[in-house]
């Protein structure tokens, strides 16, 4: 065994392991890091292919920048929210998983169905041009130019996506705090309004906080909430429930 | 070292995100397994660019993480919108278009 | 005149009739009857033109359409085309003027929106027949159902909508099937010919596989059997014509159908002549079966409109039945039948539209004694049954019997059963005659059903004399018709069987 | 000229029938002069034929092409001939006076006009029938007949039983027209032509089995029309029509279109055995059946029309003998149209006395009150019954002779029908003319007016003389031979042995029925105690009966079963199949359930079955 | 290799992503009040500048593009970019018909005059609905008129989508045309729950069959070393044995599969159609299945040409499921949106036809099928938008009852276009039809358009079920309204009534546009 099949079986396994430990936890948050652990294996494998280049930035893009936005948006999501693990689709899980395994088989059955003859090796490609990341470079901004523009639109697309989806712009001008001040006093509750749940049993954000007479604050409900309560009857479509 | 054993670890990995999409319902960890398959399939490439010599498979190993980037951030921005409207990450619970 | 002059006409007229300023209901129907007139007498006049010796397409005209395909517009007229579009542009008018007030006693839509797409119709009823392009024949075949379509969907009876639609849906799927089959003979007039064509006498020339022959084969005469309509390809007639209002029924079953059978002897015959001669015992053992169920059926009707309907099912059953004889008599008789079947037809769809609009129904049993209360009517109504019945010394008699002759002499076992047939048709025209317009009438009846009136007098008294006048004269129409099924014989390569005692038969002819 | 002999009468009916109510007034005047001027054309063309010689007499007259298609080709020609000739002159002659006699019996009808436009059309159908050179021809003339007896029968449409009948007439008829199309079809393909001449010329040279299935298919239309075993039911009922129509269609002229049918195409008969055979069995069979119907009936029109059915019985019987009989079929014919135009006459006679009412038990004692009804009746009676001279005795007596020159079987049957019909007419004439009256309340017989005794006395006349004057100074043999061929009869029991026989026969049977029904009173209902064959006559035999179990309500069944069938069977399929098609679509949308990652589930199966279908297909 | 960059071949494109960027900067700079006039210039005018181009393209023998394919010189052939895309016929074509159908859906998308309230679009998408914040921006009028510059992206990637020569220039064209629509598909002013939920399953479903489509490439990529089209071609006629050609090919087959809907990748069609707002979905509708359908003939036609014994078995299974199960489902759709969804479904296994024939008739074919489709389901779509109650568009078919009475002209054009959809003659969907049914039976698909044929009888059925109820059913009491469009709708309804009236019956100009385009360049 030399030192790349080593490092294969390692990584490989590992990776697997990562992959598989994704799909299992229950918790998000635990999947995500068993992404980015089966994604530095991968960089290692990367390294181990003459592929230096695209380890480090599957390190810096991927484990870096990728899984951590991904983090990011779990927290804002929720970071203990974790799948039950009942399954609400019936057989979901069952045909599911027995289709991963006959496509997988069927996958696997195929790449190994005929032995790779043996390998070429990136030593002379490189040495075209120099180094690995020459080579690439050349690539890029030779045959693959076209792409390597189109990109740029992909990358304006996303930034204008993620803005329109979640930049929240204002439709009223900044209020001063002289303004805000004002208008807390006249409304009757100077101090702030209870957060939800204060008092309650559970300290879900669903859960109307308890005012000191052990009545509900409807007040202490984000407004989407109700907003959601009016938009779910009034927007869903007679269609649809049929 | 034999190609195939990468192409086929790759196979079993973007098997596994495959199953990922099917079983998992939160939307997050869908994407995760999205993210999974293009890793199986950068890998694939990156072994088959060293098998047979060329560096167009990096070249595309490249292409793939920039482009995964910019659908994550598109595919994040949505999950979000849809989380903020309905307070739940569930991929099952938009499912009011059907039949 | 040109044949797509022809067709221009009516075009024009539905545009204009269409153009009418809502409400000017009357000039919708005067400009609309104008129309028709017109094209009648065109029609008739291009008829009378026809040369008499030549059986192959005259008044040809062709123009380049879609050169891709093969395709032009290309259209042409033999002697078994022109005389239905004759029948068809004679109908036209009569219809106009028997279902003058259709609209209003249908009491939905609009006048000059049924005059337009009658003479729509009327364009596609010409292009059809006169088409010598099978594409172009394709296409008006499919282009005839919309108009057909609005007019049951939107002046028809209170089951209008399921009557349209069945309709449509069984003329598009019979279409769809002919539309694989055309594509298939184009695709093998390709690989024959080099570069693909439509044109009809280029497709008759071709030498198709007998195995690719049969496939198309069945292709065409599903979507014809459909048309025909023939058992058991039918049950959408009935619904249609008793939903439509009588003019829309007229129309439909004594033009529009002709298509199927039309088809079969202007396309199925020549194009695929071994297909032809190998599926023709089971087509007339079908054709049989249609003589006695549409019969059969129509004797079982309650419903006028269903009853004569019923019985185009059987009349059909002839017509396919001397198509596939392959016998001059056969084809010519065929070729007859459908003209006068046109009329026959016709004229009990607009007795019984005349029957109907009077007592506000349709139904054999709510009528009776209509003889006493309105004898023009009933003697009427009895002549176009007679006429529908085959009654010898009409038009029918001579075709029905050119049918059974022709079949006879190819087989026999078919001609002898649907001989048995002719009784069949006695008895259902006679006794819903009987029931309708015999014995005392009731309070309703004498109190609704008044006797005929001018206007409709006027349509259907120059349907029954032309009856008549084919009945006595059909050498006229066959003069015509009859250079044409020669050329069909030939093409198909048949002959007609020479009877057991030779030498005699050639004498006759002069006449003794 | 020929044409005219048609013309005129369908002028008429056309002038009437388009004409409407401006010619109520003299409509009727208008018919009888059409048809009595075609009656003086025939007879000018008779003396024009006379002046021939008799190879000449026939004569053709080609219209125009009717109906031309490949070697099919029928001509729309006329041919008079002696036998056409016979027929011209008894359908004109006796519609002819028919026509005077309605103008009386029909004086108040208020469809007078139309009744006569339907007189006129059917004499033109008629002459068109005999007149036709051809099959085919003769086809229109034969379904026209039909039609107006439709007319005819049924003109008293608000009478259901009448409209009922005029259909039923029409339908039996269409039966037998079915024989005269599959005749028409087998002459063309196998003859080659369908015109008298060509198929008397080529018949010799056709194949024996197609000869005698032409044969065969003759006989069955012949039985339509003129009512023979087992199309005979019609008959009956069609004396629900009025009763000059009676006399005309269905006693005189077209009822006999059978018989000129079989003697028309005699090359065919000529050649074939077994078909003439198969005519002399039916002939023989309705002789009596009709005879055996007409002994128990009250209904006097009813016991009348019963008669017919057994005198064109003999008719056929006569036609089926072959050369030796199809002179006196035709002798017979003419003879019978002449006493039983005139014994109908009679019998509308004493229905107009009688109020309509139709019922012999009703009668009694007319021979008073009416008595030229009763004269003219009585003549033909004794027509009828074949007493010497009379009209009847010669043609009946030829036929009985030639029969039993045929078979002493067919012989014996002609003779029991002979008695037969002395009894059921002897019992007609006592109960009606003799006896004591049995009129019901308000009912006082009275003479008929003379536009309606006049052409009763002409025909009585004619029954008295019709049979010396055909034998003796037409010499209807002579005169019919060059149409229906040389006959030399053999007469195995002589004339001196066989009249004396027959008439013995005759007087008893008039005998019997003369002490049933004359010397003891008639009861005014009918018994009911009686015996099966009473029964079974006055049920014409069960023909109805048998035809309702074996045609009408299997019919009806299958019927019923098919609409069944048409609307749940293929109906139900095409809409099973759209059902079908619905229920899975509407299965099938379930699978659309709204859920991400069943989708993918979907495509996951999906990328697994394209990986199957492609490996399969490297198999 | 040869580093040119052909502007002028791929100007189009050029000129589509640019114009993205400027109009980027004007969403940045521009005041908000100018910006839909310059956004509207800048659109129409891009769109016609790219179409100019596109003529010009195929106008001009460009000096560089030598006849790649031996003896068959005709038509335009180029490779440009260093091989990254290809300059063709049916390229250009294509581009061509992309960019009119794109005009016209500019025309649906500018439309402010049906909605009371604005534009099909959310006043904010990233407000929540039904918050006040949603009620506040409506109320004062704002637009969203950042759908601009992600449609004019979406146009580039398609632009570049059906002409992209490679692998990897091919997956990322596929991202930049879908990321837009991802987004856009969730932007619908109404019932914007149903637009986030069509715009997440788009996406997740989108980014899952990419994930094929690239994982497909890189096993292509493993057995042939080569990403380009050509290179691949002419490798894998050495390489028949290889297990692995056959996964890639498949995998790739189920990326783009799914982007034409194609059964069983369809599930999204409905889902997102329906909840999209619909001057995307009609846009979607038509030009995402060109681009995609253009993108897999020139994979099948060009890379795989050789395997073609491979992967016409797997093509055919797909092509009768998709007519079958499409028109079979369309069948008890109650929601218009979501049986034309399904129609698309069964259209896409007709159009599949033309790729099994695997010849040049089989390439012309589906490019006048692709342009006739594509303007008949945009006029479709557009009507669709008119009809409407207080809660938005009704698209209940039981709403559509009796529309003929209360508005016969707008009913009148929605039945032309079922019937074109429906194939019936002289309109466009049949000349196509026709077209391509012939090129199957010459290709020897012949049971493939015998189930065509069945199809299109139970897909006639749910087109004349609309008819029927338009025209013969009495309007329900409380319907909904036909709103009468601004010029901009109308125009776009007219234009695609018009081209679906000439393709039915002159088409003979196109026929020989797509007869000319040729094939594609190797």
């Amino acid at each position: 065994m030399n030192g790349e099949q080593i490092v294969f079986w390692i990584c490989g396994i590992f990776a697997v392991v990562g992959a598989l430990g994704m799909i299992i936890s229950r918790k998000a948050v635990h999947s995500a890091l068993w992404v980015a652990f089966t994604m530095i294996n991968l960089a290692i494998l990367y390294f181990s292919q003459q592929a230096a280049f695209l380890g480090t930035t599957q390190i810096v893009v991927y484990t870096g920048a990728v899984m951590m936005l991904f983090l990011f948006v779990l927290m804002i999501v929720g970071v203990d929210s974790s799948d039950s693990l009942i399954e609400t689709i019936k057989g979901q899980r069952l045909i599911g998983t027995l289709l991963a395994l006959a496509f997988g088989g069927l996958l696997l059955g195929s790449i190994t169905s005929v032995a790779r003859p043996t390998v070429v090796g990136l030593d002379k490609a490189n040495e075209d041009y120099g180094t690995n990341i020459q080579g690439l470079a050349h690539l890029i901004f030779g045959k693959y130019l076209l792409a390597f523009e189109v990109t740029s639109a992909l990358l304006i697309t996303a930034a204008l996506g993620a803005m329109v989806l979640a930049h929240r712009e204002r439709w009223e001008p900044r209020k001063t705090q002289a303004e805000q001040m004002r208008e807390r006093t006249l409304s009757g509750h100077p101090t702030p309004l209870p957060n939800p749940g204060v008092l309650a049993r559970n300290n879900s954000v669903a859960t109307a906080a308890l005012l000191p007479d052990g009545t509900q604050s409807q007040e202490s409900l984000p407004t989407a909430f109700k907003a959601i309560a009016s938009e779910d009857s009034a927007s869903k479509p007679n269609e649809v429930t049929q | 070292m034999n190609p195939n054993y990468y192409i086929a670890l790759a196979g079993i990995l973007f098997t596994i995100g495959a199953l990922g999409v099917l079983i998992r319902r939160n939307a997050i960890i869908v994407f995760m397994s999205v993210e999974m398959m293009l890793n199986a399939a950068n890998l694939a490439f990156v072994a088959a660019a060293r098998e047979t010599g060329t560096l167009d498979g990096q070249v595309a190993a490249f292409f793939v993480m920039v482009v995964a980037a910019a659908e994550v951030v598109v595919g994040l921005a949505i999950i979000v919108t849809i989380f903020r409207s309905r307070r739940s990450a569930s991929i099952d619970e938009p499912s009011l278009l059907k039949y | 005149m040109s044949l797509t002059a022809l067709m221009l006409l009516p075009l024009i007229g539905a545009v204009v009739v269409f153009a009418l300023p809502a409400g000017r209901d009357l000039l919708a129907k005067q400009v609309a009857l104008g129309f028709g007139l017109v094209v009648a007498v065109a029609a008739v006049v291009m008829g009378l033109g026809m040369d008499k010796s030549n059986g192959g397409l005259q008044y040809v005209e062709k123009y380049s359409w879609i050169p891709s395909f093969g395709i032009s517009w290309g259209l042409g007229v033999d002697g078994i085309s022109i005389v239905l579009i004759v029948m068809a542009a004679v109908m036209v008018p009569l219809v106009f003027i028997a279902g003058w007030n259709d609209v209003e006693n249908a009491g939905r839509g609009t006048v000059k929106g049924f005059f337009s797409l009658m003479l729509l119709l009327e364009v596609f009823m010409i292009g059809v027949f006169a088409a010598t392009d099978l594409f172009l024949f394709y296409v008006f075949f499919e282009a005839m159902l919309i108009p057909i379509y609005f007019l049951i969907g939107r002046f028809g009876g209170p089951q209008r909508a399921y009557a349209a639609m069945k309709f449509l849906l069984y003329s598009l799927v019979g279409g769809l099937f002919m539309l694989a089959a055309l594509i298939g003979l184009y695709v093998v007039s390709a690989r024959e010919l080099g570069a693909g064509t439509f044109d009809y006498t280029a497709l008759t020339q071709l030498h198709i596989d007998p195995a690719t022959q049969k496939m198309l084969f069945l292709g065409f005469f599903f979507a014809f059997a459909v048309k025909a309509p023939m058992v058991p390809f039918h049950t959408w007639l009935p619904d249609a014509a008793a939903e439509s209002t009588p003019g829309t029924a007229t129309l439909l079953v004594g033009v529009l159908d002709k298509v199927g059978t039309f088809g079969m002897i202007h396309y199925l015959l020549p194009i695929f002549p071994d297909a032809s001669k190998y599926f023709a015992p089971a087509i007339i053992t079908l054709a049989v079966i249609s003589i006695f169920y549409g019969a059969l059926l129509a004797i079982g009707q309650s419903d006028m409109m269903r009853l004569v309907a019923f019985s185009s099912v059987s009349h059909f059953g002839f017509i396919v039945m001397g198509i596939f004889a392959f016998t001059s008599q056969g084809l010519s008789g065929s070729t007859l039948y459908m003209v006068n079947h046109g009329f026959s037809t016709g004229a009990l769809f607009l007795v019984v539209g005349y029957l109907s609009s009077r007592r506000g129904s349709k139904n054999i049993a709510d009528f009776g004694g209509v003889q006493k209360v309105a004898p023009i009517m009933a003697g009427v109504f009895l002549l176009a049954g007679l006429s529908s019945l085959a009654l010898p010394g009409m038009s029918s008699f001579v075709s029905e019997f050119l049918v059974l002759v022709g079949t006879f002499s190819e087989y026999p076992q078919a001609a002898n059963i649907a001989t048995v047939g002719i009784v069949l048709a006695a008895f259902y025209i006679l006794w819903m005659y009987q029931r309708t317009m015999t014995g005392e009438p009731s309070q309703e009846v004498s109190s609704t059903v008044n006797e005929i009136s001018k206007r409709e007098l006027v349509a259907i008294v120059p349907i029954i004399a032309i009856i008549i006048a084919f009945g006595l004269f059909p050498q006229g129409l066959l003069n015509i018709i009859n250079p044409t099924t020669k050329q069909v014989q030939s093409t198909v390569q048949v002959v007609d069987p020479a009877p057991a005692v030779q030498g005699l038969a050639s004498t006759e002819g002069s006449g003794s | 000229m020929t044409a005219a002999l048609i013309g005129l009468p369908l002028l008429g009916a056309t002038l009437l029938l388009l004409g409407g109510r401006r010619t109520n007034t003299w409509g009727h005047f208008l018919a009888v002069a059409m048809s009595a001027s075609s009656f003086f054309v025939g007879v000018a063309l008779y003396i024009q034929m006379l002046g021939r010689s008799a190879e000449e007499r026939a004569v053709g007259q080609h219209l125009f092409d009717w109906i031309a298609v490949g070697t099919f080709n029928v001509p729309f020609g006329l041919h008079l001939d002696q036998l056409s000739m016979c027929f011209v002159l008894l359908i004109t002659g006796v519609g002819t006076l028919i026509h005077i006699y309605s103008i009386g019996y029909m004086e108040h009808d208020p469809n007078r006009r139309r009744f006569f436009a339907y007189l006129n059309l059917f004499v033109a159908a008629m002459l068109l029938l005999v007149l036709a050179d051809n099959y085919l021809l003769l086809y229109v003339g034969w379904e026209g007949v039909g039609l107006a007896s439709y007319l005819l029968i049924s003109f008293w449409q608000h009478k259901p039983s009448a409209a009922v009948a005029g259909k039923k007439a029409f339908i039996v008829n269409r039966v037998g027209d079915v024989g005269l199309s599959l005749a028409v079809m087998l002459m063309f393909t196998t003859l080659g032509t369908v015109t008298f001449q060509g198929v008397a010329d080529a018949a010799g040279q056709g194949p024996s089995l197609k000869i005698t299935l032409i044969g065969f298919a003759l006989l069955l239309a012949a039985c339509g029309k003129s009512a023979q075993f087992p199309l005979q039911s019609w008959l009956l009922d069609a004396m629900e029509g009025p009763t000059p129509v009676s006399a005309l269609i269905h006693a005189a002229t077209m009822v006999t279109a059978g018989v000129y049918l079989i003697i028309r195409a005699h090359a065919i008969f000529d050649l074939s055995q077994d078909a003439r055979t198969a005519v002399v069995v039916i002939g023989a069979i309705t002789l009596l059946l009709g005879a055996f119907i007409g002994t128990a009936k009250d209904d006097i029109k009813k016991g009348l029309a019963g008669s017919t059915m057994s005198q064109i019985g003999y008719m056929i019987l006569a036609a089926g003998l072959g050369p030796v009989g199809y002179v006196f079929a035709i002798f017979h014919l003419l003879t019978h149209g002449l006493f039983k135009a005139g014994l109908f006459l009679g019998a509308g006679s004493v229905m107009h006395g009688m109020h309509d009412d139709v019922n012999m038990r009703h009668y009694g004692a007319l021979r008073t009150s009416m008595k030229i009804t009763y004269a003219t009746f009585g003549l033909g009676f004794l027509a009828i019954i074949g007493i010497p001279p009379f009209a009847g005795f010669w043609s009946k007596d030829e036929i009985i002779s030639a029969a039993f020159g045929q078979n002493y079987l067919v012989g014996l049957a002609t003779l029991i029908g002979a008695g037969v019909t002395a009894f059921y007419m002897t019992r007609m004439m006592a109960m009606t003319f003799f006896g004591e009256s049995r009129w019901e309340d308000g009912v006082h017989p009275h003479e008929s007016s003379t536009v309606m005794t006049a052409p009763m006395m002409i025909l009585a006349v004619g029954s008295v003389f019709g049979g010396l004057l055909l034998k003796f100074v037409g010499d209807i043999e002579a005169w019919l031979e060059p149409v229906t061929g040389v006959a030399h009869p053999t007469h195995p029991i002589s004339a001196a042995v066989l009249i004396p026989v027959t008439l013995l026969v005759v007087a008893s049977g008039a005998g019997y029925a003369w002490t049933k029904y004359a010397q003891r009173p008639v009861p005014v209902v009918a018994p009911t105690d009686v015996s099966i064959l009473t029964r079974a006559a006055r049920a014409d035999a069960y023909g109805d009966a048998i035809n309702e179990a074996v045609f009408m309500r299997p019919g009806l069944h299958l019927t019923r079963a098919l609409t069944w069938f048409d609307a749940k069977g293929i109906d139900g399929t095409i809409g099973g199949v759209s059902a079908a098609i619905g229920g899975l679509s509407a299965r099938a949308r379930r699978l659309q359930n709204g859920y991400t990652r069943s989708y993918a589930l979907t495509m996951l199966g999906g990328a697994a079955l394209i990986a199957f279908v492609l490996l399969l297909a490297r198999l | 290799m040869n580093n040119t960059f052909e502007y002028a071949a791929l100007a189009p494109v050029v000129i589509l992503l640019s114009a993205g960027v400027i109009s980027m900067l004007i969403e940045a700079f521009a005041p908000r009040d100018t910006r839909r006039a310059l956004e509207l210039t800048l659109v129409f005018a891009t769109l016609a500048v790219a179409f100019a181009y596109v003529g010009i393209n195929m106008a001009k023998e460009i000096p560089g593009g030598a006849p790649l394919n031996g003896g068959q010189s005709h038509g335009i052939r180029q490779l440009a970019a260093g091989g990254a895309a290809a300059i063709d016929g049916p390229g250009l074509f294509l581009q061509g018909t992309l960019l009119l159908v794109a005009f016209v859906a500019a025309l649906l998308l500018a439309e402010r005059g049906i909605d009371p309230q604005g534009d099909a679009f959310a006043a904010r998408a990233s407000t929540l609905p039904g918050s006040e914040d949603e009620r506040q921006f409506t109320a004062q009028g704002w637009f969203q008129t950042e759908i601009w510059p992600l449609f004019l992206f979406s146009v580039g990637g398609m632009l570049l989508f059906v002409i992209a020569n490679d692998f990897l220039t091919m997956f990322v064209a596929l991202e930049v045309l879908s990321l837009p629509l991802y987004l856009l598909a969730g932007m619908a002013r109404r019932r914007r729950l149903l637009s986030q939920e069509a715009a997440l399953k788009y996406f997740v479903l989108g980014a899952f069959s990419s994930a094929f489509f690239l994982f497909g490439s890189a096993l292509i990529y493993a057995v042939t070393g080569a990403l380009d089209f050509s290179t691949i071609n002419a490798s894998l006629g050495n390489v028949t044995q290889d297990g692995l050609v056959l996964a890639g090919v498949g995998l790739i087959a189920v990326g783009l599969l799914f982007k034409v809907g194609a059964v069983p990748f369809h599930q999204w069609t409905p889902d997102v159609y329906q909840g999209s707002p619909t001057p995307i979905t009609a846009f979607m509708a038509a030009a995402t299945k060109i681009a995609a359908f253009g993108a897999m003939f020139r994979v099948f036609y060009v890379a795989f040409s050789g395997m073609r014994w491979d992967w016409r078995p797997m093509m055919w299974v797909i092509a009768i499921l998709s007519m079958l199960i499409g028109s079979v489902i369309a069948v008890t759709q109650t929601d218009i949106k979501r049986m034309l969804a399904f129609s698309s479904v069964a259209h896409t296994g007709f159009i599949l036809l033309g790729l099994i024939a695997t010849s040049g008739h089989g390439l012309s074919a589906t490019l006048f099928y692709l342009f006739a489709y594509g303007f008949t389901t945009l006029g479709s779509f557009a009507i669709v938008s008119l009809v409407r109650d207080a809660s938005g568009e009704a698209t209940h078919l039981s709403q559509w009852a009796g529309l003929g009475k209360k508005s016969p002209v707008v009913a009148t054009v929605f039945a032309f276009f079922l019937l074109a959809l429906a194939g019936i003659p002289l309109t466009s969907g049949f000349t196509a039809k026709f077209a391509i049914f012939t090129a199957a039976i010459e290709g020897g698909a012949t049971p493939l358009v015998i189930v065509a044929v069945v199809a299109s009888a139970i897909a006639a059925f749910f087109y004349a079920r609309v008819i029927v109820l338009m025209f013969f059913t009495e309007p329900p009491v409380d319907g909904p309204s036909v709103v009468v469009p601004s010029s901009l709708t109308s125009a776009a309804i007219a234009i695609s009534a018009v081209i679906t009236l000439i393709l039915g019956v002159f088409p003979q100009p196109i026929l020989d546009a797509v007869a000319n385009a040729g094939l594609f360049v190797r």
